[in-house]
């Protein structure tokens, strides 16, 4: 047998571990560098480009590129540099956590409708409710009954910001629930489960421990499409009137406002849809590198 | 490697003396590349196969037994795997460096494969019949209405009753037992002239894996095909093997006729094997003999023998060197440095080349 | 000559729901129906009243009007027939009264229909209307496309709770217009042919005309301006640098007219604090804390540079205006004070109400409370630029400005439900665009009394928006009731007009919007009016080749 | 497989009268009023009238019931009016649009055929290309073409509709003058030149779409064909020397197909809900634009129809994946 | 042994585990599957009971059943003085410490995303209330107890050989001193060498330990091996149950003897000379069990009243219980016609 006097290490955090295997994924890598100098861009530009997003110039509409305008100004003279950084924080702040309620949402419907009998058919019916119903209408139903206590509460922005996530949020949480509910069932039926509950464990445990980290996967690529449409569909809320006060840049409203002037201006278009499209990449990347890193058989090699 | 006629056995009856062998693999290297690095899952294997005869394949678990086979006829996925070197003869023809037409064409009527794990090794979504006649027409050139007939007698070759209903159901419709004898009649479907059979019986029980053993029996007093058989049962290969080839580490451990192995182990591995079995007859151990430790990782290319850490009688010179395989009785080789009759190490040219080397 | 010209394509950025225009209120919907059916009389582009079925206009000179202004009597023109072939007589006027006085109809014009105490054929080709008191200006039913005149044979079945199951007649009215319809697509398309019986007969010049709906401003101008697809776009307001972008391409070209419409800023009178129960918000019962000084108005209204809204929202299809009525002529009040901004002159103002920036943060104060206005209007494109130009004006002048906006479906929609229509006023400003039908500003200008303020107890339904409540004003509506002279009537308009503008800024007028319409170079013959159906002289249109 | 059909079908009765309850209660509590275009120079008096005049005083329930009344009993027996000339509907009021005054009904009927034509080929297109990628690059796993399919169906699924639409008008009928930028829907083919030119005015919104759904489409089709690349039963295949494309294209396929297939059933809904935004920025005018429409003006009767259809395409639709995933997968039977 | 001087520790009476087939629109109950009918058996504390029989013959099922890991359809399961079936939910869970079940299959068996020490730690986790530092120590110490380095503590169950995930599995099983362990073919998906290592460890902890096994497995050889009684399962039922040597010298029932018959031997003289007795056929399905004896279709001996009356579960000879009908016509001789109606 084994030695049992040989050194050895106590458990070591597994994220270190994770860590170590997501290093080796190039596209991880790549999709992460680029994801943090946007995070960074976001966080840090204002900082050295202490411009107001919202300053309206009047003097200097529609510049192209400048020094003092980097990547030139719209139609009111407002520095795009400032509002690509602005609406960036704003978009990717919405799309991040309108796609984590969105998962968690998902994901826990899925679970409990896969791992609890009696409840697969109802919440999968509801389901089917939530895929079905008019999305303009409930969203501006959830305007009129929320906007106002919620700006009370957090302010203005706190509030809005708060429901646009939960709009987002409660609208986009089906696909998910579907893919999940699919994967418990099969899950569900795994000898581990069985031995689990051969210990004793109870049902929210057994979820969280043995239900849970085995369906990350699908979770991973439902959220890396999550990221994209939450930030689309932010900016069709706010023609709702749902969305920030109107001179609040998003990454997708700038696209949207633009796209009319396609001609005349190509970068406003441009600027805001490379954006976008990077951070979905690279999302997509990391999350390709993540499921890999979480799954420890892959880790293992 | 030795070429030693190999003595006449009575069963199967069909032994040919100095018969040209239908298969002859020589040096065979096969790694896969991983993350981790390479895996030597094959370490140059050599051995031959004689027209009609039944050759074993025992070993542990990952001692390469698989893989070897599959690198015959190209089955590994590439990658991660990668035929390194050697020399796959059948027919005449180089499997290693054929077109990948010709190794087609050598799959189902040249070589014949019966894989480890029945549940999984059927494509769930056709009907039996429809799996059955797809290498009839491919390779026989038979119409679809011939291929059924043929794949009716194959059923009823295995012994499937009902076997012109049987063909309209999906594999899962069948037992454990009965897709084991589908894949059987997948892979006799163009009557190939080699059959490598990959633990076919080790997911069944005793009385189904019985049935499968009478029904090889059978068939090869029917067919007189050249059998590989793969399995850890010792039980198995004792019944109805003429050769036996124990593999340990990617290696080829010992091999020689059945009886010969059987009673006389020339290598500290297949001793140990032998004596791990228990038995439903006869004295009951009080104590089950392991053998202890871990099979090698197979990291690199061994420069010393893989079951040295295992070992019993192991020296100094097993750390030194990786021993080659010589002849140890009429038809038997073992790759040891031991003798185990003398209970010293060996004295011929083996061990001296390699003390020198 | 009639249909020598082929065919004339029509876009409509608002796709046609309804031929007859007294199931939809819907501009579009009266606009393309007007190719069909007409109303005895319409406007000009200048806004006169124009005989179309009717031999002449009636006026108390021709003794068309009666002296006491309760009646008015319409000679329809011999010999008018519908498209079907059939007579045209007083009989369907009086029916079309009728159809939209039903109370069960749902009539979406009865406003034109108000005041009216019977309608009756004097014989077959007269009408008198009597009203049940003097109507200075009697020029509302039969006048204009909002009340054309519908086929009495046709439309017998459908009185009354019958009026939505007509379907096929609502689709394909049989009227006196230029054209008549072929097949009718609901929201979609509209296939009209020139009609056989027309009144002059060598008119229309196209055979036959297609009414095409959906997409947005600026796709409807492209297809005119830049593809060439299609004859003729209503209402392409699309940002100026744009316009002169496509006018490059040489296609067609913009046509604008000005009418009554204007963007204005309404100031709330009442507070709208969410802090306030409900059922008192925005309620006379509390004054505005801040707005209910006129000086920080009238500051307000002064850092406003009009031009420059106009420049970036509107070019050529826009005028700054001080003006809540800024047509006719006759109605229309020299007054332009507001037309050269005043940062300076607004702080001063400022300062005298008392409105000081005591802790330096940039936003002015007083007795500790700051100097911060919501600003709501709808969601649009140019509204939406406005509000961010007017903030940063008014944050110059030391205001703290939030922004809001409002899906339109909802703050033009009055649910009382819903706390973001115009109505309710939940914010301190609302910045909409408005107008009034025909030439006549009275119902306009009546809407300003203190008992139409909405509030909870009318459902939130009443026209005054702003809460403005001033006796001396309410004195001057029931005056103006009574005035019949025209003279005295414009005066008295000018006078209600700046009240409300420039005496207390109540209303804030910005642009005087204007039409913009786009038309290929090939079609001739397109003068667009803001006091009718944009499409009233359709049947003069015509090929140039 | 009966029974299980029939069960399913049984259960979405109730599942359809929960969904329309709850849709008329989300309609009737949003804010919006069906008068919200009349203009504001119109009293509230008249507003009150019109208000009445559309039913709009009855209590809720009352007007749900009417509805459901109407929904699923006077339409039904139009529908079998039109169809074999009886007169059981005769006089009984159908569902009417509150905008255009029409029953509902017919404005859908009307419909149909351009969003199913533009929607629905779209979808064909849509999977027909993502299928082939998503083989070859699963298939081909990590290679260029691989990590090309992946960019380009990241990009194509993140860059919005309205945005590909306009630069494909810009290009193709502004600057190219390929195609026209209008859909025309009276468009009826009847020779090659009516034919051309449908095929002409459907390119452009047919492209846009069919880009937005290959993306998620072949997505999963790559990440199936992945699991099942792998699989024991490929060896087999391979074993009895068939050639890669019949292991590839037959073997693998086949079960691969199965997820995707599903997946694809479960969008099909979606092309009758239309697509919203390519609907409007090519003027299809389907039903996608209607329901915006409908929202926009309030037209409750329309818009809770409309839903309600969907409603039942979605459950319906649900049931067919289930079902194909039976038929397709030997392994899965419903008792 | 069947001694008097031990004492059960389990008594399984009259278990029966159908599992329901339903069908139809409102999913009626048109049948069941009887993988577990009517069994009934005594383990006495310490000892070994091995379960042989062909796959799907319900053993499994017949130990998740008396774990409760399936609720029985009907039958009493005591353990050690109180009665597993009816117990509640909490006392179940509390009862949970006392009884353990290592699984067939060591791959499935412990959840691919947990390391090693979680994976052991999970029932400490659950039952007691330990530090960390205490956990871990457990931890280490269980794993010393089974043989795997400590090393192995954060290592994931894929890192490991079949022999070695075993063992974590019973690591598992051991972590809360339990006094009954259900094992379920422990050694089935093991490879020859390894599967010796794990029974050698069972045996080990039995003698350290005091443990108590039901040891599941279709490998007659390791059954021989390590139990002290055998009982045989066929189709649900068991069908011979008597004391290892009993049952491997003088097989008395047709199936059990067809049973022996077909396990090989690893000695090519001794196998070829090997008399077998070939079963003919496949397994009924235990949704459709023949009539009369469950064996009736593949018996070499069958005889007409086989098919039409099911044999008692008799004892045939002190501890040696048996259902069929030839020995016991033999052994009851004419009192047959009594002894059947009772059935
Ligand atoms: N796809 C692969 N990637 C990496 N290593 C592999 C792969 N397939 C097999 N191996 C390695 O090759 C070696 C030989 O495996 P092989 O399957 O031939 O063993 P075996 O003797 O057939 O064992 P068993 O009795 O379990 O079937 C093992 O060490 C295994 O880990
Ligand atoms: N959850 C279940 N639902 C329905 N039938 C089941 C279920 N579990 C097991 N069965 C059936 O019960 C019978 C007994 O199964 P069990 O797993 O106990 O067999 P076993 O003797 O353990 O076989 P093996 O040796 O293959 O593990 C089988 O026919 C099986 O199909
Ligand atoms: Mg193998
Ligand atoms: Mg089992
Ligand atoms: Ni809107």
């Amino acid at each position: 047998m084994t030695e049992t006097t040989a050194t050895f290490r106590p458990p070591r955090n597994q994220w270190w571990d994770v860590w170590d295997q997501f290093k080796t994924h190039k596209g991880a890598l790549v999709g992460l560098t680029i994801f943090v100098i946007i995070i960074a861009g976001i966080l840090i530009g204002p900082w050295l480009w202490d411009m107001a997003p919202t300053y309206v110039d009047l003097r200097a509409r529609n510049k192209g590129f400048s020094m003092a305008h980097p990547l030139g100004t719209d139609q009111l003279g407002r520095d795009i540099l400032a509002r690509m950084m602005a609406g960036g924080k704003v978009s990717l702040s919405v799309g991040l956590t309108a796609m984590g309620l969105a998962i968690f949402l998902g994901t826990t419907i899925g679970v409990l409708a896969g791992y609890f009998r009696r409840l697969e058919g109802p919440l999968m019916r509801m389901t089917d409710l939530f895929l079905a119903l008019p999305l303009l209408p409930l969203l501006l139903l959830m305007v009129t009954l929320f906007r106002e206590p919620l700006s009370k509460s957090f302010g203005p922005e706190g509030g809005i910001f708060l429901l646009i996530v939960t709009a987002i949020g409660a609208t986009s949480w089906m696909q998910t629930a579907r893919i999940v509910r699919g994967e418990v069932l099969a899950l569900k039926e795994r000898e581990f489960v069985l031995a689990a509950r051969s210990i004793g464990t109870p049902a929210h445990r057994m979820v969280l421990r043995h239900i849970l980290p085995n369906v990350m996967s699908p979770i991973m690529v439902s959220a890396t499409l999550g990221i994209a449409s939450a930030i689309i569909t932010e900016s069709a809320l706010s023609f709702l009137g749902l969305g920030f006060p109107p001179d609040f840049p998003t990454w997708g409203r700038l696209l949207f406002d633009a796209v009319d002037q396609i001609q005349l201006y190509p970068m406003r278009v441009v600027l805001p849809g490379v954006a976008i499209s990077l951070t979905v990449l690279s999302v997509n990347y990391i999350g390709d590198g993540l499921r890999d890193a979480l799954d420890p058989r892959i880790r293992g090699r | 490697m030795p070429r030693k006629t190999v003595q006449k056995q009575k069963t199967g009856g069909l032994m040919r003396d100095r018969a040209q062998p239908v298969l002859e693999v020589t040096n065979l290297k096969t790694i896969f590349r991983t993350r981790g690095g390479e895996v030597h899952a094959v370490n140059s294997v050599s051995f031959d196969l004689k027209p009609g005869e039944l050759l074993g394949v025992v070993g542990e678990s990952g001692s390469g037994k698989s893989v070897t086979m599959m690198s015959l006829i190209g089955l590994l996925p590439s990658p991660p795997a990668e035929v390194r070197e050697g020399r796959v003869m059948f027919d005449g023809l180089d499997l290693l460096k054929c077109t990948p037409a010709q190794l087609r064409a050598v799959r189902g009527p040249g070589v014949g494969f019966i894989f480890q794990d029945p549940m999984t090794s059927l494509n769930p979504v056709f009907t039996v019949g429809y799996q059955l006649r797809e290498p009839l027409i491919k390779h026989m050139g038979m119409t679809k209405a011939q291929a059924q007939v043929r794949a009716k007698e194959l059923l009823d070759l295995v012994g499937i009753p009902d076997a012109a209903q049987r063909l309209r159901d999906y594999p899962h419709q069948f037992s454990g037992g009965m897709r084991q004898r589908v894949m059987i009649a997948i892979a006799l479907a163009c009557d190939p002239k080699v059959l490598i059979a990959d633990e076919p019986t080790t997911a069944l029980d005793v009385t189904i894996q019985a049935q499968i053993l009478e029904l090889v029996k059978d068939l090869r007093q029917k067919l007189g095909m050249a059998i590989v058989w793969i399995t850890h049962d010792l039980g198995v290969i004792a019944g109805i093997a003429d050769r036996v080839m124990v593999m340990y580490g990617g290696q080829i451990a010992e091999q020689g006729p059945v009886k010969e192995v059987f009673a006389r182990p020339r290598h500290p591995y297949t001793r140990a094997l032998l004596q791990t079995v228990p038995s439903v007859r006869g004295e009951r151990a009080d104590k089950l003999n392991v053998i202890e430790g871990q099979p090698p990782i197979l990291r690199a290319a061994p420069t010393a023998c893989p079951f040295r850490d295992r070992c019993t009688t192991r020296f100094e010179t097993c750390d030194r060197a990786n021993p080659a395989r010589s002849p140890v009785g009429p038809g038997h080789d073992a790759a040891c440095f031991w003798d185990f009759d003398a209970s010293a190490p060996r004295t011929d040219a083996l061990i001296k080349e390699a003390a020198h080397g | 000559e009639r249909g020598s010209d082929g065919d004339v394509k029509i876009l409509y950025a608002q796709a046609v729901s309804t031929m007859n225009a007294y199931l939809s209120s819907g501009t579009k919907d009266i606009e393309v129906g007007s190719l069909v059916l007409e109303p005895l009389a319409g406007f000009n582009e200048k806004g006169e009243v124009i005989p179309r079925l009717v031999t002449e206009i009636p006026s108390v000179e021709n003794g068309g009007i009666s002296e006491d202004m309760k009646s008015i009597t319409w000679h329809i023109k011999p010999g008018m027939k519908w498209s079907d072939g059939t007579p045209f007589t007083a009989n369907d006027p009086v029916f079309t009264a009728n159809y939209c006085m039903d109370p069960a109809g749902g009539c979406a014009q009865l406003a034109r229909y108000e005041g009216i105490e019977k309608v009756e054929a004097l014989d077959d080709l007269t009408v008198k209307i009597t009203f049940k008191e003097p109507k200075p200006n009697p020029f509302m039913a039969f006048v204009g496309a909002t009340s054309p005149i519908l086929q009495a044979a046709q439309f017998a079945n459908c009185t009354g709770a019958n009026a939505s199951t007509c379907t096929e007649e609502n689709f394909k009215p049989i009227g006196t217009g230029p054209f008549r319809v072929t097949e009718f697509r609901t929201n979609d398309t509209v296939m009209l042919e020139a009609n056989p019986n027309y009144r002059d007969p060598a008119k229309p010049a196209f055979a036959t005309a297609l009414v095409k709906g959906g997409g947005d401003a600026t796709a409807a101008a492209r297809a005119v301006m830049e593809t060439g697809e299609f004859d003729y776009a209503w209402n392409t307001q699309i940002s100026p640098e744009l316009q002169a972008e496509l006018a490059a391409a040489g296609k067609g070209q913009f046509v604008n007219a000005f009418g009554t419409l204007v963007e204005r800023i309404e100031m709330n009178m009442t507070d709208p604090s969410p802090d306030l129960p409900e059922g008192e918000r925005s309620t006379a019962k509390h004054p505005h804390p801040i707005l209910s000084d006129l000086r920080v108005r009238k500051a307000l209204s002064m850092a406003i540079d009009r031009q420059i809204l106009v420049d970036i929202g509107y070019g050529e299809a826009g005028r700054p205006t001080c003006n809540l009525v800024p047509a006719p002529e006759m109605f229309a009040s020299p007054n332009t004070d507001c037309l050269t901004q005043d940062v300076e002159g607004a702080k001063a103002l400022l300062d005298e109400a008392g409105w000081t920036d005591s802790d330096g943060d940039g936003i002015r104060d007083k007795d500790g409370k700051k100097l911060r206005l919501v600003y709501q209007t709808s969601v649009n494109a140019i509204r939406q630029d406005f509000q961010s130009i007017i903030k940063q004006w008014w944050n110059d002048i030391g205001v703290e400005v939030e922004l809001k906006t409002v899906d339109p479906s909802v703050f033009f929609g009055g649910d009382a439900g819903s706390p973001d229509t115009i109505q309710k006023f939940y914010a301190d400003v609302e910045m909409y665009a408005n107008n009034f039908d025909g030439t006549d500003p009275e119902p306009y200008l009546a809407q300003y009394t203190c008992e139409k303020a909405p509030n909870p107890d009318n459902q939130w339904q009443g026209e005054n928006i702003n809460r403005f409540c001033d006796p001396a004003y309410d004195e001057k509506v029931k005056e103006l009731g009574a005035t019949g002279d025209m003279t005295e009537r414009s005066t008295l308009a000018k006078r209600m007009n700046e009240m409300l503008t420039k005496d207390s800024y109540v209303v804030v007028p910005l642009v005087d919007r204007g039409r913009l319409s786009a038309h290929s170079n090939s079609l001739g013959g397109v003068i667009l009016n803001t006091w009718d159906s944009e499409l009233w002289n359709a049947s003069d249109w015509y090929r140039i080749k | 497989m009966f029974q299980f059909t029939l069960r399913r079908l049984l259960i979405a009765i109730p599942t359809l009268l929960i969904i329309s309850l709850v849709i008329f209660l989300l309609l009737e509590a949003a804010p919006g009023d069906p008068l919200g275009d009349v203009p504001l120079t119109v009293p509230p008096e008249v507003k009150a009238k019109m208000r009445t005049a559309l039913g709009l005083d009855a209590a809720w329930y009352v007007r749900y019931f009417l509805w459901l009344k109407q929904m699923f009993w006077v339409e039904p027996m139009h529908l079998v009016d039109t169809l074999f000339g009886t007169h059981l509907a005769e006089g009984m009021q159908r569902v009417i649009s509150f905008q255009s005054r029409q029953p509902v009904m017919d404005i859908i009927a009307e419909r149909i055929p351009q969003t199913l034509m533009v929607v629905g080929s779209a979808y064909l297109v849509g999977v027909l290309i993502a299928v082939p990628i998503g083989i070859l690059s699963a298939y081909r796993q990590y290679s260029w073409f691989d990590n090309l399919g992946t960019f380009i169906s990241m990009v194509g699924f993140s860059v919005p509709t309205f945005f590909t639409g306009v630069v494909l008008i810009i290009l193709f009928a502004v600057k190219l003058k390929w195609f026209p930028s209008v859909y025309d829907t009276t468009l009826k083919v009847t020779d090659w030149a009516s034919f051309t030119a449908q095929l002409r005015q459907m390119v452009m919104p047919v492209t846009v779409l069919a880009l937005y759904n290959a993306a998620q489409i072949s997505r999963f089709m790559r990440s199936s064909m992945l699991d099942n690349l792998g699989q024991d039963y490929v060896r087999t295949a391979r074993a009895k020397g068939l050639t890669e494309k019949v292991v590839v294209l037959v073997h693998v396929l086949r079960n691969s197909l199965i997820p995707v297939v599903t997946v694809i059933a479960l969008g099909v809904p979606q092309i009758f809900g239309g697509a919203i935004i390519t609907e409007q920025v090519f003027k299809v005018n389907g039903l996608g634009q209607q329901l915006i429409l409908s929202i926009h003006a309030n037209d409750l009767p329309m818009v809770m129809s409309l839903t309600f259809i969907f409603a039942t395409l979605i459950v319906l639709f649900n049931l067919i994946a289930d079902l194909l995933y039976g038929i397709l997968d030997p392994r899965i039977r419903y008792d | 042994m069947a001694d008097g001087t031990r004492a059960p520790l389990l008594e399984v009476e009259g278990l029966k585990m159908y599992f329901p087939i339903t069908a139809g629109v409102f999913r009626k109950k048109v049948g069941d599957v009887k993988a577990v009918d009517d069994v009934s058996f005594t383990i006495y504390e310490g000892e070994t009971l091995g379960l042989v029989g062909e796959s799907g013959c319900g053993k499994s099922t017949c130990g998740r059943a008396i774990l409760r890991l399936y609720e029985p359809t009907a039958g009493r399961v005591v353990l050690g003085g109180e009665d597993v079936l009816a117990a509640p939910a909490s006392e179940l869970r509390a009862m949970r410490p006392r009884m353990q079940m290592v699984f067939q299959d060591p791959q499935a068996s412990l959840n691919p995303r947990m390391t090693v020490a979680s994976i052991i730690g999970e029932p400490l986790d659950e039952h007691t209330t330990l530090s960390r530092a205490q956990k871990l120590a457990r931890i280490y110490e269980l794993m010393d107890k089974v043989g795997l380095n400590r090393d192995f503590a954060n290592r994931y169950p894929h890192e490991f050989s079949g022999g070695q995930r075993q063992r974590i599995g019973i690591a598992r099983a051991l972590a809360l001193n339990p006094k009954f362990i259900v094992c379920d073919e422990p050694i089935a998906a093991l490879d020859v060498s390894i599967q010796a290592q794990v029974v050698n460890l069972l045996e080990e902890l039995q003698d350290s330990l005091g443990l108590t096994y039901l040891f599941i497995s279709h490998d007659l050889s390791m059954v021989r091996h390590i139990a002290d009684r055998v009982a045989v399962m066929y189709l649900g039922r068991i069908v011979e149950l008597a004391s290892r040597d009993v049952l491997y010298d003088a097989p008395r029932h047709p199936y059990t003897q067809a049973l022996l018959s077909a396990v090989p031997e690893p000695d090519p003289n001794a196998e070829t000379a090997r008399q077998r007795i070939i079963l003919k056929g496949d397994v009924p399905s235990p949704a459709n069990p023949p009539k009369g004896c469950n064996f009736c279709t593949r018996c070499p001996k069958v005889m007409p009243v086989c098919r039409e009356l099911e044999p008692a579960f008799t004892e045939v000879a002190p501890g040696h219980f048996l259902a069929c009908h030839l020995i016991q016509e033999a052994a009851v001789g004419a009192a047959n016609s009594g002894a059947n109606p009772g059935r």
